[in-house]
């Protein structure tokens, strides 16, 4: 397949923000943006799916909640388990987290406060499908935005995933919302499912990020895909 | 040791977007027959030795002022001694 | 519990029944006159109806005889496509695009709820642009609060931001800017304003009128409950025999998701051209919205009340045609278009009611399970409402505070370079002039991937149309001490100063909107003071050919007697053919050339100094010349477009120290300036001379740069040039103070800029 | 008619931001000894009719799948037929 062909998923639930932004992302990487509706038993047949942020339902009860029993997620989970790659920024991270296709979760930030900030991350994961155009410990900047963005999980877990190499970026300088060990971002073991809280899709153009640094995520898993290596 | 809850919900006329969202969800995940959600707060606060009357007293200005929002939020406050 | 229903029939059958007129704010000469309109007393519910719709905020009768000159002093312009009347102005930025915006008020609810009162100010605004057919891009909030270390401001800022994040960013809007100033006179008043801006093509501009026979009236968005219906529940507990209604709620809680789910469904069903007229649901509620219609289109509409789905089983019809709901809209739409239209509300999770048509009577009829509650020429209500001729003088204080000028005598300036680096320090960490990230990073400014420019940029930019990126660029300002020396000069002074920051980032100011926030226009001095500012404005407006495309009025912004400052916002609107060619706030290359534009005089009444350093005001505010600014406009607009400057930044509180000082933190890099020989270096440093700005110019565009000031015989002084190496550590380097070198590390300067906020109000990140 | 009342609290090994700011301001209030403060939340369901078991059981998922999240809270359940 090549990459040109690619159509890459962008689904938008009820209370979705950015999924305008993700589909621009997948279509300035080179790749045909498809939007899944939450309340369809559809994947359109896409290589690829990315959810993406916002505030799914309204993110009354907890962040994610509600959008991991969607219609889309039963059959996103289902095909997440065979390889697809599935990319959650943000609330998408979230909704990973609350279907437990990755471990963990997200609560409140530390200080409790909304924060919008251009962040600066360092990529510790290189071989995931959505992380493979970056180089080891690349230092990127990319916005990020969440009142609910501090990743937390047992000893075990950060442990498990700190020796399986799965942490995927970590917080640079300032650690935005108390995550635990600085962590932004995650794989599951399969390394098709990713999951962050900074913003990719908002760094893709010059004119309108602080940098293009987001545009890695989008063009590593068209390498993927290219490489055969997705499924 | 003390042990002090306070349970903050909205008032019943104040609309209640968090507890409509879990109704719709309850709805869609086939539980049938629900009429009203409301979420509301809940606070545990541990305390070293015996509350006093005016430990009790400050702690329910405090439920009432810092835990609670008096204009759209009513408070209940129990103690468990213990 | 059993009700009476207070029906037209009975209303003729009882026409001496006393009705609580006054307590509903009504005065008697406006009661006689519902009498005489209906020919009758009027029902409990038209009363009702009456009573909200002729209240100052909805039927503006202290400032309709004023505002008229907007429209009388209204410069030719081709851009104004939808003027004042509608739920807001649309102006044609060109390529077949159309741009919506306006700033409304949400003072008195946020002081009473901080978080709610101005997360339900954001998300009124936005369905007034909604409403347009338009789909909002973005938002912006000039606030205003008590002195930024008093008790009540530590209540009342944090949950005022929170709310306006809260909302905002749950929407998925962008905040772009806005304002935040302190002052003692907005402590027992704060000021929550809030602007939205949206986008739309020219064919899908809608507008609020009911028309074509049989037409349906639906009723969208969320179940109406018993908000801000306050002064109507003496009507409600007449009503009720026994007990009396349940509680009514004294805050409107904002449902923001709800909100982001009508934008969707409503975009959806404008662009499947399902949607005769379209009007949003906020102050008067159903009586405003189905009046407003009603009287815009064929004439008449008959309406159903009892369908009107209810979040509180035990409202009354009073209580429902006043209720304030936030997250309602209400459609025209054609009964073959009907099934359609609510398909698209169930795909949203909507619920639509149809709850009446469009009728060619002439009246405005609303039953209420079978009877006739109101039957009444909607025009009356909607439009006809009275008008006042306040009076109005001159305060007897003004000559004095006018005279009270800032002199060297007066108050103690600088005269050593050692005491203007202490000015300096102390001024850069005045909560006015400190930065106001603490607020602006609780907001997303990147949502919706089209933000060229925000916050603290000279105005916020977004780009309109992915292809050829046209964008548009919005400034909202106001310096109430300017406006309380001279409401006259004191509005001019915010709409250049709007204006100018919009030309700074390179776009063309082409309309302006505004919110008027003054004291009680009982009072007769508040009231020239607006009437004045009012004058400015318009007058104004004329001369820089921006007409005024709507905007609010807000008064009784008082505490006991003693009105905030008048502070009339106003809010410019520019458009840039490529946002591509933006002008940033900040240098970047080291040799580049540090520019004034304009001239600087010896102008400290209501200056940010005398504010903060002695706590005065007086004087005459500084002198405006329009045409000048015009050509400033020009000239910057011109500088973008040939390439000839690289950054640009607006000189307004804290002069040009402040402008090169916020230049300064924003790249990081240093620069050596020099005060020019004319001048005193305070003077240079700190007066508030209007119409200048500070740019950055490429040695290789220099000359050019000077013909073109020249050509238009603009004044443009060399001030100083970038150079990361002005001394050890990046710094801004200054020669010529008082026979000295001030070197003023950019790291101490962010320390003082950036702490003042957080030590206030507690920290965030970082 | 059913009332479930359903408390939601963070685990005890989980950060809990919201309850240790509260437990800086009781302090700064001048309420002493206070040696922890969580924040729950806590949701009122109203149901019509009787709860059989199944409903029970239903009830039993939704609080330890949708109202908690099993990963970072535990919840406690109680019914008050009415
Ligand atoms: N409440 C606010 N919301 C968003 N942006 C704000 C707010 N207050 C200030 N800003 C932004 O901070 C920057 C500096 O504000 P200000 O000093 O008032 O600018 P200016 O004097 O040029 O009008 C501007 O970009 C402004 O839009
Ligand atoms: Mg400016």
């Amino acid at each position: 397949m090549s990459a040109q062909g690619a159509r890459i998923g962008v689904v938008t639930f009820p209370g979705s923000l950015d999924d305008r932004d993700a589909a621009r992302a997948v279509r300035l990487a080179g790749a045909e943006p498809v939007a899944l509706w939450h309340a369809d038993h559809d994947l359109k047949a896409v290589d690829a799916v990315v959810l993406p942020g916002g505030f799914s339902y309204g993110d009354y009860l907890r962040c994610g909640a509600i959008a991991r029993f969607a219609p889309v997620m039963q059959e996103i989970i289902a095909a997440a388990n065979q390889g697809l790659p599935v990319l959650g920024i943000c609330n998408g991270f979230q909704i990973l987290c609350e279907s437990h296709l990755l471990p963990g979760a997200l609560i409140r930030n530390d200080h409790r406060h909304f924060v919008c900030r251009d962040q600066r991350l360092q990529i510790t994961n290189n071989t995931s499908l959505w992380t493979r155009d970056f180089e080891l410990n690349e230092e990127i900047v990319v916005p990020l935005k969440n009142g609910e963005g501090g990743y937390v999980a047992s000893d075990n877990v950060l442990d498990e995933l700190e020796g399986e190499g799965r942490v995927i970026a970590r917080y640079l300088e300032v650690n935005p919302n108390g995550s635990y060990r600085d962590i932004a971002g995650i794989t599951n073991a399969r390394g098709n499912v990713v999951g962050l809280m900074p913003h990719p899709e908002h760094a893709v153009e010059p004119l309108t990020g602080p940098t293009t640094d987001g545009l890695g995520f989008f063009t590593s898993v068209l390498s993927s895909l290219l490489q055969g290596a997705a499924r | 040791m003390a042990r002090v809850v306070v349970d903050v919900r909205l008032k019943s006329e104040i609309l209640d977007p968090q507890g409509r969202a879990v109704q719709g969800a309850l709805g869609r995940l086939g539980l049938n027959g629900v009429t009203n959600v409301r979420q509301g707060k809940q606070f545990v606060i541990d305390i070293d030795g015996e509350l006093d009357a005016a430990a009790t007293e400050k702690l329910h200005e405090i439920a009432g002022n810092l835990l609670s929002n008096p204009v759209i939020e009513d408070y209940e406050l129990s103690v468990e001694q213990a | 519990m059993s009700r009476h229903v207070d029906t037209v029939t009975n209303a003729a059958n009882t026409p001496d029944l006393e009705q609580p007129f006054a307590e509903l704010g009504v005065k008697p000469d406006e009661y006689a006159r519902i009498r005489e309109i209906l020919n009758r007393r009027p029902t409990n519910s038209e009363l009702a109806m009456y009573s909200v719709m002729w209240s100052e905020h909805c039927s503006y009768k202290s400032s309709k005889v004023h505002l008229r000159q907007f429209g009388d002093k209204k410069p030719d312009s081709d851009a104004m496509l939808v003027g004042i009347g509608e739920n807001a102005g649309v102006v044609d930025i060109g390529d077949g695009w159309a741009v919506t915006f306006k700033v409304e008020s949400h003072n008195h609810p946020s002081f009473v709820e901080p978080y709610q009162g101005a997360a339900t100010g954001v998300g009124g605004i936005v369905r007034d642009i909604l409403s347009m057919g338009a789909r909002p891009v973005a938002v912006m909030d000039p606030l205003r609060f008590g002195p930024a270390d008093a008790p009540d401001t530590a209540r009342v800022l944090p949950g005022i931001i929170a709310g306006v994040g809260g909302y905002g960013n749950c929407l998925g809007l962008p905040n772009i800017g806005g304002e935040v100033v302190f002052d003692p006179t907005y402590l027992g008043n704060p000021l929550v304003n809030a602007l939205c801006v949206g986008t739309m093509k020219h064919e899908d501009i809608h507008l609020a009128k009911a028309s074509g026979i049989g037409n349906l009236v639906i009723l969208f968005g969320a179940a109406t409950g018993g908000d801000g219906i306050g002064g109507v529940s003496v009507l409600a507990s007449e009503t009720f025999e026994d007990g009396g209604p349940a509680k009514r709620p004294s805050v409107q809680v904002g449902d923001p998701f709800m909100e982001k789910l009508l934008i969707e469904c409503t975009l959806e069903v404008l662009h499947a051209g399902l949607v005769e007229g379209i009007q949003d649901l906020g102050g008067a509620g159903i009586s405003c919205a189905t009046s407003e219609l009603a009287s815009n289109g064929t004439g008449g509409m008959h309406v159903y009340l009892e369908r009107v789905p209810l979040r509180d089983a035990t409202l009354t019809p009073e209580e429902i045609l006043m209720s304030e709901s936030q997250e309602r809209m209400c459609a025209i739409v054609p009964p073959e278009n009907a099934e359609k239209f609510l398909e698209i509300c169930a795909k949203w999770d909507v619920v639509a009611t149809v709850i009446g048509e469009v009728t060619d009577t002439g009246r405005l009829i609303i039953e209420w399970h079978g009877e006739v509650i109101v039957d009444v020429p909607p025009r009356t209500v909607a439009h006809d409402g009275p008008v006042y001729e306040r009076p109005y003088h001159r305060p007897t204080w003004q000559d004095t505070l006018q005279a009270d000028a800032p002199t060297a005598d007066r108050l103690k300036r600088p005269t050593t370079a050692s005491e203007l680096r202490d000015t300096i320090m102390t001024m850069t960490a005045a909560p006015n002039l400190a930065s106001k990230r603490w607020v602006t990073d609780q907001y997303d400014r990147y949502v919706l991937g089209n933000t060229v420019l925000a916050q603290p940029e000279d105005s916020g930019m977004v780009r309109v149309d992915e292809v050829t990126g046209r964008g548009v660029a919005v400034s909202t300002d106001c310096n109430g001490r300017f406006a309380k020396l001279d409401p006259y000069n004191g509005a001019k002074l915010a709409l250049a100063e709007a204006y100018r920051n919009v030309s700074t980032t390179g776009a063309v100011p082409l309309a302006v909107t505004n919110c008027l926030n003054f004291g009680s226009p009982e009072d007769p001095e508040v009231m020239w003071q607006f009437s004045e500012a009012v004058r400015g404005l318009a007058d104004g407006c004329l001369e820089l050919g921006t007409p005024v495309t709507g905007g609010n009025v807000s008064f009784y912004n008082q505490t006991g007697d003693v009105a905030i400052l008048p502070t009339p916002v106003v809010g410019v609107l520019g458009v840039i053919d490529d946002v591509e060619r933006r002008t940033p706030m900040s240098w970047k290359t080291d040799g580049d050339l540090i520019y004034v534009l304009g001239t600087t005089a010896d102008e400290f009444a209501g200056s940010e100094w005398a504010h903060e350093v002695h706590g005065h005001l007086g004087g005459l505010p500084p002198g405006i010349d329009l045409k000048l600014e015009q050509a400033l406009s020009q000239i910057l607009v011109a500088c973008s477009r040939d390439g000839l400057i690289d950054a640009a930044h607006d000189v307004s509180d804290g002069g040009i120290m402040q402008a090169l000082i916020e230049m300064a933190l924003r790249s990081g890099i240093g620069a050596r300036v020099w005060v020019p020989d004319n001048l005193d270096p305070f003077v240079f440093a700190y007066a508030e001379s209007a119409t200048r700005a500070v740019v950055v110019v490429a040695r290789s565009e220099e000359q050019r740069f000077i013909d073109m000031c020249a050509a238009r015989n603009f004044p443009a002084t060399r001030v100083g040039v970038v150079d990361s190496a002005a001394a050890a550590e990046p710094a801004l380097v200054v020669d010529g103070v008082y026979g000295d070198v001030l070197t003023l590390p950019i790291a101490e300067l962010a320390d003082k800029h950036f702490s003042t906020l957080p030590a206030i109000f507690g920290p965030t990140v970082g």
